[in-house]
């Protein structure tokens, strides 16, 4: 029975009884989510990419604190002018966990792996665009594209691509072998996982000796778990009511990043009434970002005014499209035919950005004559019947994945958007990679969907990251679902 | 026992009467939340949120600036409406199938609806109720199905035992004696001489369905929003009740009175019921 | 100075006065009978003595159980005399025991509570007790639990432990009421041999005079709480000053007057009648055993005769009284009505359960505490097609009420406003309501006290005249089947060992059963004889 | 007696059988694909076939049903979904939190239940009577997640005697393990103590009011030697059930508590099973709640004939 498997030593529990004297080269990361299991190839639980990104796994290519890309396994690599064939020269004296060597080999196999045709990986489409992956030397690889695809090196820096090897393939789930400065030490489920320094990193070796995270989903436990100091840090706090507190606690230090999730109000352009772009606009202008920022998230978020991260450099602010202005979005009702309004769903998955802030969206809509029926969904529900099945009026959900203005260019997405320009537009932008035209198409994109009101853009999700004082080398914002504890370390 | 006797003998038993006040208080608060209500519950202003009791807002206001009292007056609808229905079910198909239970004791009905009984106790309540809820959505209604279903076995075991010892009496006999068929005695005689057992037991169901109600609401599958419950509240209130207790000890006040009510009054009716406590007399 | 004086005793219970100036003396070796009716303050008198009294109970008055002062003493002293000094034995054998505990452990505890001997020493006493309770070791081992013997056995254990430290003083509250008129016989005699053999004091309550009769050598006669009359027991029966006593032993051997026209028109006819239940299997796959409660049993009623059924429980005549009003189909024979048959294939005929009612023993049982007397006395109407509505009901039913000694207006009142006697004469009511020919009485006047069986005996006898009825008298108490019964049956695990004209059965009983179920039955002596 | 053991064990084997049909086809019907939650929106329909695939939640209801209950039997309950760890051995970590957790709570409710009710019925109408009735009233009207949120609130946030959530784990030592489950047992326990408490009483003075009680009296017993001797070993029958009744109670209601003081129980698996539509575990750990419970109730059985000799001959 598994009761070996719970004798070994759980490092939180050494850790809490004896005291904090050996927190120094050790740290205690909690989180709300536990991951399933521990292969990022396999599946989209963000958990499993906060603790293993960068930490235990490395890609081609990485992403940066500010989301830019970096070199990862790849030091260098020369693109070919129409921009199809890369290549690849791979770092020296890489070595896995258990000793194997990663070499072009082992890039080849993770490639196609996850571009097979049964391949189990969530992203498979950031695959689609390669068309042969060959190894010249062990340390040199050479991937052909059927058609330019200036996000390619974006894609590669993904969890889902990182680098696996076939000899411990079989039971990553469980025990997950990358290049990582840290290795995998143990899971004690429902609690805690726990790594350990890699001895013989290939890169810049990494400051902690042992790193646990923990899984604490209540947001109650979580508040009581900072507070008794149980943890030392808490990425993505669940309750941001409680952070004042931690404000002015002088034990702790709260840092508020921003993340790739842009929180919308997903309108299903394809039912009545919401097919008509008048009533789209009513709605966005009945919406009061500010109010459901402070109401759901006690202050935590920056408004948009289109599906684009502020943060990022070529971000345009549209919010003056939606201002909140309930009289204009009567009037705009009006002349859509809806004096006297209507009535449609509010499907909400479980998140309580999504909760909260549906109740407070509803009652603005009520102030307009829109009324809504709330349901409240589990994600499995949300999937099935709003994302899968399309059967909703409006939903509310944060779009988590970095740079995903494409999704606009699916006439088949869950929201039902189908603008022939944009997705031209679409295609232009995959097809150049200078910076400059990249950067002027994505101004156009956005300018787009906002004054097409597809969806009422509310705001960008924050990440409260609440730290004992003292810690140093934390992510402020998350360019990418990842807690990099790469770089941390006490002061 | 005269009519006056029974008044009289109610009127002294001091459970009875604190548990009848206790109940009325929120029934009266659930029938008036339709006509006023102190503050308009869908309306929020979150400038004014988390406001300790007191000032206009006699018990405060939770995280969206919503007046915690009016909240808890439309809540008790909620919660009240979900038990009734829920003990409502529960005695509709327990008593008959109880009746019929004991009518052919010892026959291949009277075992299946027994082992059928057994196997629903032998459900984890609330585990099953979670699923329901899973399958066909959260709402107040599936929470009343949920719950209904587990007080089908309680009253159908009850109505069963005290139906066999009846079964024995001489007027039983005498009925028979008359002609009279199973079904017809168990409707004349036998469930006119359980009703006593009902209402106390019903009381006690009540009480418990307002509990499970607000345990299933507090795990976010009873009632939804806008409609408020009790068991939500308190789920809301969670994370905040360092900083903003009130918003968790009133709604919790609430359950904790209404039950305390209702078996108070379970009590009271079962001591005036029983004949053994009336003849030594208080 | 006697073993146990009782003078000016007082008690009330919440207020309410139950004994009122209650005295009485029994000497050592002396047998005292206490007589009253339910209600009288007998069993108090009893309990007062022993002060094990129910809250909130009041005593005042003198106790005096072998020099020790009884109302004095603290609780301490108390359980040091209780089971030492003064035992006790109660109605209820059934229940006077703990179900979870060996009768051993039980007789012994009464020795381990008052002497400090080891645990062997008191089980080998135990066995003494219950020896001497004529429960000898083969049959009754020390390990038996009470639901492994019969009532009569377990009364005798009960008593054991009441001797079991040779007390100077017993107290028996009604030992023999609830057992069979042969059990009692011999319990009685059980009782009066111990109080010769310890020269023991005994108080014996009972509500049965004939019991006391032969049995007592004094008496106390009490009556609302109250000792209206007392002294050796010849002179009290010849000169029986106080009016209730007589009245008492009046009702007793109460004959009513009957016409004796004898009748030979048959009514009921059960020929060959077999009745048997299935028994639960004892192992898996066993065959069905079954159990025979009636064998073959035959015997007619003739129109308008009074024909008594007489046998100890477990005799099987419930059996056959379902059997005849159709309620059990019968394994085989066959029992017809006038000539039609009770059962027609296997389902009775309402034509036939039309012409039959009966009135059950329980008068507390026997009524739907729900429903008003109008549709209690009704509820017959059921066997009928078309059953008469409005006034014709009304009349009816103020008929059936006056005909039994009630007004019609008693029919908007609930059962529990009513007395014992009352319910009895509305289940007559109930039973006349259809005017049926036959009426089965199961035990009909076994639970009323002796003052109130005499009145509904004669009700009985007036209405049979009155309306030409026939009866089936079953009853356990022989004294009263002979004084209502043309003809009786005797009956013996499910067969009929006897039958004849009453008087003939009693004075001359031919089979041996009959004669010691007679012998056993107390009998009170005749007026005057002094 | 075993005869009257084999009849219980027959028919409990039958409840098992149609227990085990009901909460297959149950879980079946339950909408949402397990596949689609893991691979989230962006997945497209081959990789969620290929998934499914690989799950085994391709065969039919009935293939799936049978294999289902074929490895029951030989103790493998499959592979959950999410986890990708075989049931059993998930079952096997949080039974250890689960187990101690219900006995701990069911040990505390014993320990204060027993005395109050003993006392309470033996000065009956007693200011000690009517104070224990009270306070079971309250008790039972308390809803625990409450009480337990108040508790996580004084004692952990405030007094910070206890950790506010999470298990210390066995590992960490007996003590420091207990510690953890402390407030939830408390949690667990304040109900069915009040409950437990209130039968004990009322069997207790149904028991006091017997004959036998006046025989042993009259024995000359006191009052005390007469409730200790006689009268408790009788009370404690329907005692027994509603004991038997709280154990199984404790082992799936504590799903609330286990959500709030986040300790990774029985309850907490299939709750957040439920969500992530990990059928597989939701069938396996409801059936061994079922069985659990029947097994318990037929425990129970079996004591009442130990302590009722009446039981003992019959059948």
């Amino acid at each position: 029975m598994s009761f070996m498997k719970l004798g070994a030593a759980s490092a939180l529990a050494m850790m809490m009884a004896t005291g904090g004297a050996l927190a120094k080269s050790d740290i205690v990361v909690a989180m709300q989510l536990e991951p399933p299991h521990l292969d990022p190839t396999g599946a989209a639980a963000g958990a499993i990419d906060s603790v293993l990104y960068s930490n235990v796994f490395e890609g081609l290519t990485r992403f940066d604190a500010d989301g830019s890309i970096i070199p990862g396994l790849a030091r260098d690599w020369e693109i070919s002018e129409d921009g199809r064939v890369y290549t690849f020269s791979l770092a020296e004296g890489v070595t896995f966990h258990d000793g194997t060597t990663m070499d072009a080999e082992d890039v080849k196999f993770s490639l196609d792996r996850a571009r097979a045709e049964d391949s189990a990986n969530a992203q498979k489409v950031l695959f689609e665009g390669i068309e042969t992956v060959e190894v010249v030397d062990p340390l040199t690889v050479k991937v052909t594209l059927s058609e330019p695809d200036g996000s390619f090196l974006f894609n590669m820096a993904w969890g889902d691509a990182v680098i696996v090897a076939p000899e411990s393939i079989d039971d990553i789930k469980q025990a997950p072998i990358g290049t990582g400065a840290f290795k995998f030490a143990n899971w004690v489920q429902g609690d805690n996982i726990t790594l350990e320094r890699n001895p013989d990193y290939w890169g810049e070796a990494a400051k902690l000796d042992k790193v646990t995270f923990k899984f604490i989903s209540d947001p109650t436990a979580a508040f009581s778990a900072v507070m008794a100091e149980d943890v030392d840090v808490f990425t993505a706090f669940p309750a941001p009511e409680n952070l004042p507190q931690f404000e002015d606690d002088p034990r702790f230090e709260v840092i508020v990043g921003s993340t790739e999730g842009e929180t919308i109000l997903a309108m299903n352009n394809k039912v009545e009434p919401l097919d008509d772009v008048k009533v789209r606009k009513a709605i966005s202008h009945a919406i009061d970002r500010q109010a459901i920022v402070d109401g759901a998230q006690f202050g935590l978020g920056t408004p948009i005014g289109t599906h684009f991260a502020p943060h990022h450099p070529d971000y345009v602010d549209l919010t003056g499209n939606s201002q909140h202005d309930p009289e204009l979005a009567k009037e705009l009702l009006a002349e859509a035919g809806y004096e006297d309004g209507f009535e449609t769903t509010l499907k909400l998955p479980p998140p309580s950005y999504a909760r909260r802030g549906g109740e407070i969206l509803a009652s603005q809509l009520r102030a307009v004559g829109i009324e809504t029926e709330i349901s409240n969904l589990e994600w499995a529900q949300w999937l099935e019947q709003v994302f899968n099945g399309k059967d909703f009026g409006l939903t509310i959900v944060s779009h988590t994945e970095p740079m995903d203005i494409n999704i606009y260019a699916r006439p088949d997405y869950y929201f039902q958007y189908d603008n022939p320009d944009f997705q031209a537009l679409m295609d232009e932008l995959s097809r150049t990679t200078d910076p400059e035209a990249r950067s002027e198409l994505l101004k156009q994109a956005q300018t787009i969907i906002s004054e097409d009101y597809v969806n009422g853009y509310l705001f960008q999700l924050a990440t409260p990251t609440v730290a004992k004082a003292g810690v140093r080398g934390l992510w402020k914002d998350a360019p990418t679902q990842a807690v990099d504890m790469t770089g941390v370390y006490w002061e | 026992m005269t009519e006056t006797g029974f008044l009289g003998a109610a009127l002294r038993s001091r459970s009875l009467v604190l548990g009848a006040v206790l109940t009325a208080v929120f029934v009266l608060a659930a029938v008036v939340s339709f006509a006023w209500v102190p503050h308009d519950i869908t309306s929020m202003n979150v400038p004014d949120r988390m406001k300790g009791p007191g000032g206009a807002h006699l018990l405060g206001t939770d995280h969206f600036g919503r007046d915690i009292l009016s909240m808890i007056m439309v809540g008790a609808r909620t919660s009240i409406a979900v038990a009734v229905v829920a003990v409502g079910i529960g005695m509709g198909f327990g008593v008959p199938l109880g009746l019929a239970a004991a009518a052919r004791k010892g026959s291949l009905l009277d075992e299946v609806i027994m082992r059928g009984n057994d196997l629903v106790f032998a459900f984890p309540s609330l585990l099953i109720a979670i699923m329901i809820t899973a399958v066909f959505g959260a709402s107040a209604l599936n929470a009343i199905i949920a719950i209904g279903i587990f007080n089908i076995p309680v009253f159908a075991r009850l109505t069963r035992g005290a139906a066999l010892s009846l079964w024995t009496r001489d007027y039983v006999m005498a009925a028979r004696v008359a002609g009279k068929g199973a079904t017809r005695i168990s409707f004349e005689h036998i469930l006119p001489n359980v009703t006593n057992l009902l209402i106390v037991q019903g009381t006690i169901q009540f009480s418990l369905g307002i509990l499970a109600e607000a345990a299933l609401s507090y795990v976010g599958l009873g009632a939804q929003p806008p409609l408020p419950s009790w068991g939500r509240m308190l789920a809301d209130s969670q994370t905040m009740i360092s900083i903003a207790p009130h918003m968790a000890i009133f709604p919790g006040l609430a359950i904790l009175l209404t039950v305390l009510g209702l078996n108070l009054m379970g009590d009271g009716l079962r001591d005036l019921f029983d004949p053994k406590i009336r003849r030594v007399g208080r | 100075m006697s073993l146990l004086e009782i003078e000016g005793l007082d008690l009330d219970i919440h207020g309410e006065a139950i004994l009122k100036g209650v005295s009485l003396g029994v000497a050592p070796g002396q047998i005292v009978g206490v007589i009253g009716e339910s209600g009288s303050g007998k069993s108090m008198t009893a309990f007062s003595v022993m002060q094990l009294l129910p809250d909130g109970a009041m005593c005042r008055g003198r106790v005096t159980l072998n020099g020790h002062e009884m109302l004095a003493l603290s609780e301490q002293s108390l359980c040091r005399l209780r089971g030492n000094e003064v035992g006790m034995v109660f109605q209820e054998p059934m229940t006077a025991l703990n179900p979870i505990q060996t009768i051993g452990a039980q007789v012994a505890e009464t020795i381990l509570i008052h002497e400090d001997v080891s645990r062997a020493e008191a089980m080998s006493r135990a066995r003494g007790a219950l020896e001497r309770c004529e429960l000898p070791e083969a049959k009754f081992p020390l390990s038996r639990y009470p639901h492994e013997l019969s009532g009569g056995q377990r009364q005798r254990v009960v008593i054991a432990m009441a001797i079991a430290l040779r007390p100077k003083l017993l107290i028996a509250d009604e030992p023999t009421t609830a057992l069979d008129v042969t059990t009692q016989a011999q319990i009685l005699q059980l009782l009066r041999r111990l109080v010769d053999e310890d020269g023991m004091g005994l108080m014996l309550i009972t509500h049965d005079l004939a019991v006391v009769a032969d049995m007592a050598h004094e008496i106390v006669i009490m009556r609302h709480g109250e000792v209206v009359e007392a002294g050796p027991t010849a002179r009290v029966f010849a000169e029986m000053r106080h009016p209730y006593t007589r009245a008492l032993f009046e009702a007793s051997g109460h004959q009513p007057e009957r016409d004796e026209t004898r009748r030979d028109v048959p009514l009921l006819q059960v020929r060959e009648v077999v009745r048997d239940y299935a028994l639960p299997r004892t192992r898996l796959f066993a065959p069905q055993e079954h159990f025979r409660a009636v064998n073959g049993v035959s015997f007619e009623i003739a129109k308008g005769e009074s024909l008594g059924l007489v046998g100890e429980s477990g005799c099987g005549k419930s059996t056959l009284t379902r059997a005849i009003l159709g309620l059990e189909e019968v394994q085989s024979g066959q029992i017809l009505l006038d000539g039609e048959p009770v059962f027609t294939g296997h389902r009775p005929n309402r034509e036939v359960r039309r012409r039959m009612q009966v009135v059950f023993q329980d008068p507390f049982g026997s009524f739907n505490p729900r429903w008003k007397v109008g549709p209690l006395v009704t509820e017959p109407f059921h066997l009928l097609d078309d059953p008469p509505t409005g006034a014709a009901r009304d009349a009816a039913i103020a008929e059936a009420l006056e005909s039994v000694g009630l007004s019609a207006e008693d029919r908007h009142k609930y059962i529990h406003e009513f007395s014992g006697g009352q319910r009895q004469r509305i289940a007559i009511a109930r039973a006349l309501i259809i005017k049926p020919e036959l009426i089965i009485l199961d035990e009909a006047v076994s639970a009323l006290d002796v003052s109130i069986r005499a009145q509904i005996l004669d009700l009985l006898a007036d209405l049979s005249g009155r309306f030409g009825l026939t009866y089936l008298f079953i009853s356990h108490d022989l004294s009263v089947v002979r004084t209502i019964t043309d003809r009786v049956m005797v009956m013996q695990a499910g067969e009929i060992v006897e039958e004849g004209p009453t008087a003939l059965v009693f004075d001359a009983p031919q089979h041996d059963y009959t004669k010691t179920l007679i012998a056993a039955a107390p009998v009170l002596p005749d007026r005057g004889a002094a | 007696m075993l005869r009257f053991a084999f009849k219980r064990l027959v028919s409990l084997s039958l409840s098992l059988v149609v227990a085990s049909v009901v909460i297959f086809l149950f879980v079946e019907v339950v909408p949402g694909d397990p596949a689609a939650y893991m691979l989230g929106m962006n997945a497209t329909e081959e990789t969620l076939a290929a998934l499914r695939d690989q799950l085994g939640l391709s065969g039919t209801l009935v293939e799936r049903y049978l294999s289902w209950v074929g490895g029951m039997l030989r103790g493998d309950f499959g592979t959950s979904y999410t986890y990708r760890t075989p049931v059993s051995e998930m079952i096997g970590e949080r039974l250890w939190i689960s187990l101690p957790l219900a006995l701990y709570a069911l040990t505390l409710s014993t320990l204060i239940a027993f005395p109050a009710g003993i006392w309470a019925a033996s000065k009956r109408g007693s200011v000690a009577d009517v104070s224990v009735m009270g306070l079971t009233q309250l008790g039972v009207a308390i809803p625990n997640f409450w009480f337990a949120m108040l508790m996580v609130l004084v004692f952990s946030i405030n007094l910070r005697w206890f950790s506010a959530g999470g298990f210390a784990g066995w590992e960490s030592g007996f003590l420091p393990a207990m510690k953890s489950l402390t407030l939830p047992a408390i949690a667990l326990a304040l109900p069915q103590a009040s409950i437990l408490a209130r039968v004990m009483r009322s069997s207790l003075l149904d028991t006091l009011s017997e004959d036998f009680i006046r025989t042993a009296r009259a024995k000359g017993l006191t009052k005390r030697q007469a409730l200790w001797r006689h009268a408790l070993r009788n009370a404690l029958i329907p005692v027994l059930t509603i004991i038997g009744l709280q154990f199984s109670f404790l082992m799936a209601g504590a799903i609330i508590i286990e959500n709030v003081f986040s300790l990774p129980g029985l309850g907490r698996m299939v709750f957040q099973a439920i969500s992530a539509r990990d059928l597989i575990v939701v069938e396996s750990v409801v059936m061994l709640l079922v069985f659990a419970v029947i097994v318990v109730n037929f425990a129970v059985d079996i004591a009442y004939a130990a302590v009722d000799p009446r039981l003992r001959v019959r059948g």
